[in-house]
């Protein structure tokens, strides 16, 4: 499939932007670790959203200039934070009745496979070596209110991560509501996967052809705006 | 912009409708929303479910949405005092429900409502009429009865410092039943004693978290519950 | 039973203290309404105890004086306090955790029936046109360290109020270790009713006769200092 | 006089006991006590139980208490960071058992552990393999697995300010799994930045109750994690 590799696609700045226009105004958002995070810098100007971190910080601005990071002050992903006015502390049993209680409105999570029916897996290879760690991901997709996934379309092998069936141990079941990749914005529909839009120059073929399920196509098919 | 203050008591409470549930804060007359609960009368829904811990003193406040016929049934762990005598006589008339609730487990179902917890085992009430028809299990030899989540339309609370996001501190005891409220409510209007820029809130002292609320309005000189009734208050 | 209404016993001032001096040093403590309330007051010197009031008060003091109450600043019985140094507030579920998840140490009751077998009945008379109203007492019965009742010996109509079964409903069953009355001080223990103590000038007999339930008399049965 | 105050972390840690169940808090280095762990590897207990978010970093604190071989099993929800070695190298050798718990649920457990709630149902993990052999139940059509409480015989926390009493703030986000670990012991020993008097903590913000805390020791410039490890210090 290497031919595959050569597609034209999004960035992950580009895929980051585009996700970022999905979310609505006044929203409490989480974002995962990975190209989730990358998603905090393109909120469309008039839009005010609020970051929750699971470790227990709402309200959280951009990392700190270097040399002023604060080790007691971090995201889940453990790399320095700031605040906004109006943030807040609490205890990780009241950071996860956020997530839990349903309070987090967006959740944006990376994915190593996704399946036509929202099933998501992220946290493991299910490899007997591999360390298992799955951290907040669980409790996430079973309490926040609309959980998107940001991926490259195709593994570094060029194998789908859009699939059938997930072959990887799950995250959870049927969460997912829509994927952006480098290639396309495809919604899990009660049917399967629908391509919604499509990356500028790339072919509704080489799409199809890179997932791993059928791909249906909205009939008003838009080009994604990089 | 993100901005949760609304104008006035009336405007906070104008979409509450027939038959929604209500969590309304307060111990005793400690945290109790009184200008809210005025709004609500005038605002006229009807047939509620209010969860309260009490039901309210003389003839203002909660008593007084209760003497106005609006409340269908109580969830409450003490529909009595002194000076309540609203509860009781249409209680005693069958012309309003009651369920009773041990305080601790009134807190904790609420809690677990916001959480997102529908089931929790506890010790309290086991072995007693308010553990009846409820399933209980054994752990580690101790006998424990299952309780489910509180859950509400609306909460009414009373906090003391607010802000536009919906931060919130509260007055002494006035907190109680207030934090886990705002958790448990689709959506919590709170009425606070002052609003404040954000960041006028130091984020470590933020008791309830602007994600658990959905409207502030500021009331700044709320009244006591006890000195209207002293007053011989009665509302409307 | 008129006749046993003349019988010596403590006053409720007696009473407190006498039970006051069973609560350890550096306990948290947590005291019913009524008689149990009088028991701070008589705290042993050199005892250093912390107050928990089931509305989310840790460490309140003795009632203000006159004109200086707060209405936000109250206790379970709804009545002023004051707070000493060291004191906190929370809500009502940390509260709650506090006492169910076994963090008071001690808890002082007041009671309408005792059972030989530590059952108490202190929140309803089951009667039909009763308004029944339970507050905090089921959760105190069923997580607090140790939990005894201060109570008058016999109903106002003179009936006991220590019995073989309790007839009103119940608060807990087999949770009360002892017994403060005006009488004696009586332990439950796994055969019963047992008098550790009694009030000075008040025959054993008269504390057998107005007790619903054998009372078995320890050995080193004590006159209660007064 | 209450005095829950300790002279140093050896002091605090003295009897813990081989085979006992420790809550260990911090989330990656925030709030990681780490002289109080230091101490206990001095202390020399082992066949530990630590339940704690992460398994810790470099070869100091909770790493270096898991490469002195302390350590039976760890509960815990990411066992594994940029500069975690020790953890994965005992595992893959089978010389440490791992329960992987989700976080918000491991949180939780804790929560209940304090609070007296033996066992709660939660949606978190439904459906994978980390439900697997638990009960499944459902409420109002969705499906939930029990959870049972965590409990343990000691707490180490990192806290803030710290009184006699044991009343505790915390900084940022190192406040974590702190306030619930102290809940779940039956002994919490909190490492502070300060102590100060009862009193010099507003009762308005106190995070942790002092009824919650068995013994506070002053540690006034608690090393950083990252900054041991970049300096590639190793303890002991």
């Amino acid at each position: 499939m290497s031919a595959d590799l050569t597609h034209t696609g999004l960035t992950r700045e580009q895929m980051a932007r585009r996700a970022a226009r999905d979310i609505p105004d006044g929203a409490y958002v989480n974002l995962g670790i990975g190209i989730p995070e990358l998603v905090a810098a393109h909120i469309p100007p008039g839009r005010e959203v609020v970051y929750h971190t699971e470790n227990g910080v709402m309200g959280f601005g951009p990392p700190p200039p270097k040399g002023e990071e604060d080790p007691e002050l971090i995201n889940a992903g453990k790399k320095a934070i700031t605040l906004l006015p109006g943030a807040s502390f609490f205890h990780h049993a009241d950071s996860f009745a956020m997530i839990r209680g349903g309070h987090i409105d967006f959740c944006i999570l990376g994915a190593m496979q996704v399946a036509a029916n929202g099933d998501l897996a992220n946290w493991s290879t299910g490899a007997p070596d591999a360390i298992p760690a799955v951290g907040g991901a669980m409790d996430l997709v079973a309490g926040a209110g609309r959980i998107v996934v940001i991926t490259e379309h195709v593994t570094k092998d060029g194998a789908p991560k859009l699939v059938e069936t997930c072959t990887y141990p799950l995250t959870g079941r049927a969460v997912v509501a829509r994927v952006f990749t480098d290639l396309a914005v495809i919604d899990v529909m009660p049917e399967g996967f629908l391509l919604r839009e499509i990356a500028p120059g790339v072919e509704v073929d080489t799409v199809k052809r890179l997932t791993g399920a059928p791909l249906a196509v909205a009939p008003d098919l838009a080009v994604i705006e990089a | 912009m993100i901005d949760k203050r609304v104008a006035d008591p009336a405007a906070a409470v104008a979409d509450i409708k027939d038959g929604d549930t209500i969590l309304i804060g307060g111990f005793g007359e400690a945290g109790s929303p009184i200008e809210l609960i005025h709004a609500l009368i005038d605002q006229g829904a009807r047939d509620l479910v209010v969860a309260s811990n009490n039901t309210g003193n003389g003839q203002v406040g909660l008593a007084a949405l209760i003497a106005a016929k609006r409340v269908r049934k109580m969830i409450c762990s003490y529909p009595r005092s002194s000076n309540s005598r609203v509860f009781p006589e249409l209680y005693r008339k069958g012309e309003i429900e009651l369920e009773l609730v041990p305080q601790g487990t009134l807190a904790e179902r609420i809690r677990a409502g916001g959480a997102g917890i529908p089931a929790f085992f506890t010790p309290s009430s086991v072995g007693t009429v308010l553990a009846e028809n409820k399933e209980t299990r054994s752990f580690e030899g101790r006998d424990y009865v299952m309780e489910r989540w509180l859950r509400a339309d609306f909460a009414l609370v009373k906090a003391e410092l607010g802000d536009r996001l919906g931060n919130l501190t509260y007055n002494k005891s006035a907190r109680n039943f207030g934090p886990i409220m705002c958790m448990a409510a689709r959506t919590a209007i709170v009425q606070v004693s002052r609003i404040v820029e954000p960041g006028g809130i130091d984020p470590e002292v933020v008791v309830t978290p602007g994600v658990f609320v959905g409207r502030v309005v500021e009331v700044p000189n709320a009244a006591h519950e006890s000195v209207l009734v002293a007053q011989g208050v009665t509302y409307p």
